[in-house]
């Protein structure tokens, strides 16, 4: 081997194990890299993602930090994560508690979006899924102890189908209402309007990501009575009549109330309204 | 200044109408108990014109509905009146 | 928590003994005791809305740090509405006033100066100084005061006296002119009583609901718990709903109806028809309980005189009750048929023959309840008994469930306007100054001569009565809207507006309100706790003690008088009203205000101040000063009889219970327990005859005033009669035109008291409700322009307003109409309305006037 | 060795100081230019351009957007819209016309930050380097490019990439960003010398591409009258881009750089004395060269 050969092949292994080098730095980098995003890709809890928000995995890949959402927000409740911020560095989001979408009808931050990351065929926002309400805290909602509160439910700009209003008796009281918010994820958009205007220290109304705040029924069960009700009829065979040993003046209801004892009251032609008995004109026509 | 904390053990379901008699003490207190028939009390001297804790004690055992009285704290220290009731927090 | 070394070693000592016996000691004995510890618990009655909820306020080192809904309230059971959760804050804003700011330049009062801190005493002398030449100079009229159905009871009592002996002036009207004057007026017509019959237990009681221009769910919305209540429990039972938009309470309606402004007064008649067509109407009670009568028609609108509408109306103002037959009466509601009424009224007449059915259901208990959409209406005091019309036809009332019920606004709407009397027109205990002999007897009761209250018209024993301004007295009645005409022409020099907000609570503020207020002859005093819109257009702004930071009194709508304490001390100077209105009355003397021959008949009187006069007289400060202590033995401070010298809150109510209670008064059935019994209940529904209250009024059993076999007795009327007084429907003052194309409706929201000026300084419940929306029909905003959240451009004839559009919310307004909610200091809604009123109770109608929107 | 204490002082003798430090500040003027297109909007309320680097829009209209993010985007399995692709079409054009890296020495807000460190470096005469190979960049964009179609989570690089951190910091909101940039700096006075934008920087490599065969170039066409001062080596991020232009004539090399390395940024022009470099375009050639081939005369010298 020749002066130059050697020094050639010296050339080439010190190239080659350069190259290896950086190539075993760039690997363990991108390993990092990998690794750091898992973490600063989760999404935490109380950042919400803005309306039309890709889900969260497709969001990040489509969302090139470029803040023009957060530009064009009229109400500048958009910030993009900054280094230290729990969420994906120069990802738009906004805090309920403190600054909830206001609902534009226009959506001007999805407009603003170049790369549909957030999703340009959202074209009304009350279809949007930025998260979803949760009463997280019953206990101290003062609703669930009969105050007359429901400044969720009034606040609510998805009225009456996002949150509800289940009226139930106080057994407490005896005489008194409670007004139970319930949210309905088939409505609610997650704007996170009752978050802040939740009346608590802190709220008992809060606004999750999707994935955080709903449950899933196993893919395998349907609800019997949904079902009928979607189909219009029963899935199998309809039951057959039934009929029963029973004494005089006793009635069984299958599907109703079961076993019926009459009292006193026996039936008569005459509405116990004697207004309907007079309104209805001769009965013999 | 002496503060005592005893249980007096009393007759069957008498807890609360025995705990009624001890507070007619002077410096008795019952803290609970009541249901169970052994009655958490505290007994406690404040100076030369109550009567010694040990006579107090004594006469505990004489009530009515007492059955057993068991010694189970003694505090005797030689702080002034101002110091026991200055505050700590 | 404090802890003493020896608290220490003592807790040792349990916890030693309690671990060897093996007991579990409750946790208040142990160390960890909870925060609570030293919070002095007492009960108070609700600042806000006529339900009258109790809650029980907490202090600790003099600040109320600590709230909660009374449990052991027949009202409230222990809850709340969301401005009763936040009660202890609105003692705590930032920008409470201290000390009294009079308008200055260079050192002296400049109607045009700018606001400057002075002593009490300048305050006062400035005052007095106007008061007593405007009272010489323009008559009983020329000096005014504004009060509240939110004084406590004592504080209305007590500017009674002020005004109506002391200045010789009836000029003294409460806000609840604007809230109630109607429900009165319908009460003395029908019953010849003021205030509801039932109380709240008809909310469990009744079969049927019928809410009449009534957001419960929002303004009542402890009682509309209770009525949800019912509704979910009660098999049977049903709720109808009117209102001239969709609110809150069409959650819960199993018949909600949506009716053309001004049209309740044929759906009424209607009903009343419906009844008698079908002769289900109770004959029996009517041949025995009722006499029919009929009120003139064309009554005007309570406008100005020279209003072209006033000048049409043939019988402007006029309500004087003819009596008719039976047949006169069903021939009178006969044109009400369900297809004219229907198409009248736009409601669909499945609905409206529902609505009737239910009333002629002679098994079903139907409880009729209202509030504003029947009180403010320009046929108020009508509608109010077209309603009782259709009760009496059926005998649907005075029983548990059966119950035409006309709910307050105001806490002390009840207790301290109407049952004290601080109306131009009324004494205590429903006497009136139209009376002589009322007006005799409250002369004999406050020790003054015969002849100082002014009579209404200016008479007693058929002379006139003389004045200081050497002139006859001449007629002295002036209701509220008058009052600020009075200002604006002039006529009225010195106004006192106290425990209200009226420059934006009045209406039409662009044309009357403002310019009245701002009239360089005039001299407002505004007594309020903080900077409203009313004190920024006064002259005199006095720093007032609200609430619990004084000892007071309520009285809600079902005739339930409610005491408290007072719990913390006011900041700076502030002093409550009742100090300011005594203490005012030191700085005016007989002399100023008496003319010479009045004085004569009391000699002893002269060179008097109106202080020694009116609660130095032996009866007022009968009770000397004490200690104020509960059963539990806990202190409590009042400021008042510290500074005067005598238990005052006792002192005037034991002389307003002269009025009510005493023998030989001429009004019974007012009557009420002593003042030390009140501290000690959760409150009791007058009348209170041997410590026992009434729950139903007129029914045998229940009353103590119906004797044993007279079943149902209405004896407020001389014959123990209620009356049916048939009024037909007459169209509203400024309905809608090409140009000013919808109908304005304004109203409350569930998160705001009144003008706002407590609600909006508790920054939760700014943060709930920031602002004043307009809602209206999505269909009428696309028309203008304007989409959910856009601002937009109200105008009427008097002025205009910006705001943001809701087409979502909680209201849902009909094509044609928009509500705008009144509580927003910066949208002043009431620029906009018009000051009509119902021309017999001279309330305001609020709720209908012309309004174009356009976009902003 | 040049003597860091006299660098520049020649050509300050030769041209004045104003023309010795011309594209300097020209280049400073254009990057806090563009940062300040989008600060206006933000503290006066007046809007110019709004969005940061990855994505903007000005006046409302123009919308550009960096082909490099949008890469990968595009590897993640997102379909940009119009505008971004619009947006993509728009820079692309403008740097393959005017070099792929006026990006970082005109536009980059690190460049500043480097560019300092390096002053920095002359100035304490710092020497000591590590050596890591110019190439890593490429292996760094190849990593990038990569990562989105490997790992769930998107465009990482952007999670942590300096360049775009700093100008978006700067625009809405620092954050810990400035922890970064402090550590490139340092990087670059300490460990080694411009060895983020000359070695590492990714988005460096990626507009290195996209300028490979970009029109304007510095050229050395008065390479004759090179002092062999060595300065241009000295100021220069990537001096390994100007020996074949400077002293290439004997192998018959152009004078233009070539190199789609070199980023444009014409320190080399200013710190001349003899007036050696010029910007030109890619063929460029002396005027007397037109000249004797016959062509039109052009405007050549920057």
């Amino acid at each position: 081997m020749s002066e130059t050969e050697r020094k050639n092949e010296i050339n080439r292994r010190q190239f080659l194990g350069n190259m290896l080098k950086t190539a075993c730095g760039v690997g363990l980098v991108g390993m990092g890299l990998g690794a750091y995003s898992k973490r600063a890709s989760s999404l935490p809890a109380d950042y919400i993602r803005p309306p039309g928000a890709l889900p969260e995995e497709d969001f990040l890949g489509a969302c090139i930090r470029c803040g023009l959402c957060v530009r064009d927000c009229p109400y500048d409740i958009l910030f993009l994560g900054e280094v230290g911020d729990e969420v994906a560095t120069g990802t738009p989001y906004f805090i309920a508690r403190t600054g909830p979408c206001e609902m534009c009808e226009e959506i001007p931050c999805v407009v603003a979006c170049p790369t549909n990351a957030l999703d340009h065929d959202l074209k009304d926002i009350e279809d949007s899924r930025m998260g979803l309400a949760v009463l997280i805290d019953q206990e101290s909602c003062i609703a669930f102890h009969g105050l007359r509160c429901e400044v969720c439910f009034n606040i609510c700009p998805i009225r009456g189908r996002a949150i509800s209003l289940d009226m139930q008796h106080n057994p407490r009281s005896g005489k008194h209402a409670l007004f139970i918010p319930v949210v309905h994820s088939d409505a609610c958009t997650g704007c996170g309007l009752c978050e802040r205007a939740c009346i608590l220290e802190e709220a008992a109304i809060k606004v999750f990501p999707m994935h955080l705040a709903k449950g899933e029924l196993g893919k395998h069960y349907r609800l019997g009575w949904k079902e009928k009700e979607k189909a219009g009829k029963a899935l199998v065979t309809p039951d057959t009549e039934h009929r029963y040993n029973l004494p005089e003046g006793v009635r069984y209801d299958l599907q109703g109330e079961g076993l019926i004892i009459d009292g006193e009251a026996e039936e008569t032609p005459f509405s116990s309204n004697p207004l309907d008995t007079l309104n209805s004109g001769f009965m013999d026509k | 200044m002496n503060i005592c904390s005893l249980i007096v053990h009393t007759k069957p379901t008498q807890g609360p109408v025995v705990s009624e008699r001890l507070q007619t003490f002077q410096g008795v207190e019952v803290h609970g108990g009541l249901e169970e028939d052994k009655l958490i009390v505290t007994v406690e001297d404040e100076g030369e014109s109550m009567s010694p804790v040990s006579d107090t004690m004594n006469a505990l055992r004489d009530v009515e509905g007492v059955v057993n009285t068991i010694l189970i704290y003694h505090y005797g220290g030689e702080e002034s009146m101002e110091e026991m009731n200055r505050e700590i927090n | 928590m404090k802890l003493t070394r020896r608290d220490f070693i003592k807790s040792n000592a349990v916890a030693a003994a309690a671990s060897v016996a093996g007991v579990t000691l409750p946790v208040s004995q142990s160390l960890a005791a909870d925060a609570d510890d030293g919070i002095r618990w007492d009960k108070a009655a609700c600042r806000y809305c006529g339900t009258g909820c109790s809650v029980l306020m907490g202090v600790k080192d003099g600040k109320v740090v600590a709230s909660q809904g009374d449990p052991d309230a027949p009202v409230n059971k222990g809850l709340n509405c969301i401005k009763g959760y936040f009660l202890p804050k609105i003692l705590y804003g930032e920008d409470r006033l201290t000390k009294p700011l009079l308008r200055k330049t260079n050192g002296k009062y400049d109607k045009n100066g700018k606001f400057e801190e002075v002593s009490w005493e300048e305050a006062f002398q400035t005052m007095a100084d106007k008061w007593v030449a405007a009272r010489k100079a323009k008559g009983p009229k020329g000096v005014g005061m504004f009060g509240s159905g939110q004084w406590t009871v004592w504080e209305g009592y007590a500017a009674q006296k002020l005004l109506k002996a002391g200045f010789r002036s009836n000029s003294l009207e409460p806000n609840a002119r604007h809230c109630m004057a109607s429900a009165v007026g319908a009460f003395m017509r029908a019953f010849g009583i003021d205030e509801p019959m039932g109380c709240y237990d008809d909310l469990e009681h009744a079969d049927v609901f019928v809410l009449w221009g009534a957001n419960m769910a929002e303004m009542h919305p402890i009682l509309w718990s209770r009525l949800t209540d019912t509704r979910l429990t009660k098999p049977g039972c049903e709720v109808h709903v009117l209102s001239t938009f969709e609110h809150r309470c069409y959650e819960l309606a199993d018949n909600g109806m949506v009716f053309e402004p001004q049209t309740d007064l044929a759906i009424l008649n209607y009903i009343a028809n419906y009844i008698i067509q079908n002769k289900a109407y109770n004959k029996e009670f009517i041949d025995k309980h009722v006499n029919f009568t009929k009120t003139p028609t064309d009554i005007g609108y309570g406008l100005r005189a020279n209003d072209p509408r006033e000048k049409a109306a043939k019988n402007r103002n006029k309500g004087k009750l003819t009596k008719i037959s039976f047949e006169e009466y069903a021939k009178s509601v006969e044109p009400y048929t369900l297809e004219y009424t229907s198409k009248l009224s736009k409601v669909p007449k499945d609905n409206l023959l529902r609505l009737a059915k239910a009333y002629a259901d002679p098994n079903k208990k139907v409880a009729s309840y209202w509030t504003m959409g029947f009180n403010q209406h320009t046929r108020g005091v009508w509608v109010n008994g077209l309603c009782y019309n259709v009760h009496l036809l059926m005998g649907k009332i005075a029983e548990p469930g059966n119950s035409p019920f006309s709910l307050t606004g105001q806490p002390s709407a009840c207790g301290t306007a109407r049952e004290v009397g601080t109306f131009t027109h009324r004494l205590p205990a429903d006497l009136v100054t139209k009376k002589d002999a009322h007006c005799k007897f409250a002369e004999k009761t406050w020790k003054l001569p015969a002849g100082t209250i002014p009579r209404a018209n200016g008479k007693t024993d058929g002379a006139d009565q003389t004045d200081i301004s050497g002139k006859p007295m001449g007629k002295t009645l002036i209701h509220a809207v008058a009052m600020h005409r009075a200002l604006n022409d002039g006529k009225m020099n010195t106004f006192w507006v106290m425990c209200n907000n009226n420059m934006q609570a009045a209406a039409n503020m662009n044309d009357e309100s403002y310019p009245g207020w701002r009239n360089p002859n005039n001299f407002i005093t505004v007594s309020d706790p903080y900077p409203t819109v009313s004190a920024q257009a006064a002259d005199l702004i006095l720093p007032t003690a609200m609430w619990i930071e004084k000892e007071g009194a309520y009285g809600n709508a079902e005739r339930r008088t409610q005491f408290w304490r007072e719990q913390v001390a006011a900041p700076g100077e502030s002093k409550s009203d009742v100090w300011q209105v005594m203490e005012f009355s030191k700085y005016v003397k007989v002399e100023d205000v008496w003319p010479a021959d009045l004085i004569a008949k009391k000699p002893e009187y002269a060179g008097k101040t109106l202080y020694d006069v009116l609660y130095a007289n032996g009866t007022v400060d009968k009770f000397p000063t004490k200690q104020v202590t509960d059963s539990r033995g806990n202190k409590y401070d009042n400021h008042e009889s510290a500074h005067f010298g005598f238990y005052v809150q006792k002192g005037l109510f034991e002389e307003y219970r002269l009025f009510n209670s005493a023998k030989g008064i001429p009004k019974k059935g007012h009557e009420m327990a002593d003042f030390d019994t009140y501290h000690k209940v959760r409150g009791l529904r007058w009348p209170v005859i041997d410590g026992k209250e009434t729950l139903w009024r007129f029914r045998e059993g229940y009353d103590p005033h119906v004797a044993k076999g007279e079943g149902v007795k209405f004896y407020g009327k001389p014959d123990g009669k209620a009356n049916i007084i048939t009024a037909p429907y007459e169209p509203a003052a400024e309905p809608p035109d090409k140009e000013y194309d919808l109908w304005l409706c304004t109203g409350r929201v569930l998160e705001h008291w009144h003008s706002g000026s407590m609600t909006r300084r508790v920054p939760e419940l700014y943060r709930a409700v920031p602002d004043a929306v307009v809602y209206m029909h999505p269909k009428d905003a696309k028309k203008r322009r304007l989409r959910n959240g856009a601002l937009a451009k109200l105008t009427t004839r008097r002025g205009e307003i910006v705001c943001k559009v809701d087409t979502k919310g909680r209201n849902k307004c009909p094509e044609g109409l928009i509500f705008v909610p009144w509580f927003d200091a910066g949208r002043l809604v009431n620029k906009l309305t018009l000051d009509q009123t119902d021309p017999l109770s001279k309330e305001t109608d609020y709720k209908k006037c012309g309004v174009k929107v356009t976009r902003a | 060795m040049v003597d860091m204490t006299t660098l520049g002082d020649d050509a300050i003798a030769a041209k004045g100081w104003f023309k010795s430090h011309k594209f300097l500040i020209l280049r400073r003027l254009s990057q806090l230019g563009i940062l300040a297109l989008f600060l206006t909007g933000p503290w006066f309320g007046i809007w110019i351009v709004k969005g940061n680097l990855a994505s903007n829009l000005t006046l409302d209209v123009l919308p550009l957007t960096d082909p490099y993010v949008l890469l990968q985007a595009s590897l993640s399995g997102v379909v940009p819209e119009t505008a971004a692709i619009i947006g993509v079409a728009i820079v692309l054009v403008f740097y393959y016309l005017v070099g792929g890296r006026v990006y970082c020495s005109w536009v980059c807000p690190v460049n500043m930050v480097t560019d300092l460190a390096a002053w920095l470096r002359r100035k304490l005469g710092i020497r000591t380097t590590s050596q890591i190979s110019r190439s890593t960049r490429y292996w760094m964009l190849a990593l990038t490019l990569i990562l989105p179609l490997v790992v769930a989570g998107g465009i990482i690089w952007e999670l942590v990439n300096p360049v775009s951190m700093m100008f978006r910091g700067i625009v809405f909101g620092m954050g810990a960003a400035w922890i970064m940039i402090l550590g490139i700096f340092l990087f670059d006075l300490i460990v080694a010398k411009d060895g983020w934008c000359g070695h590492i920087c990714p988005v460096g490599a990626f507009y290195n591409l996209v300028g490979s065969k970009s029109l304007l170039r510095v050229n050395a066409l008065d390479r004759q009258a090179c002092n062999d001062c060595m300065e241009c080596y000295v100021v220069c991020p990537e001096p390994q881009v100007i020996k074949p232009a400077l002293k290439g004539e004997k192998k018959g090399l152009s004078p233009v750089i070539l190199s789609s390395d070199c980023t444009n940024c014409g320190r080399c022009i200013d710190i001349c004395a003899p007036e050696v470099f010029s910007y030109g375009g890619r063929h460029a050639k002396k005027i007397d060269e037109y000249k004797r081939e016959g062509e039109i005369n052009r405007g050549v010298r920057a």
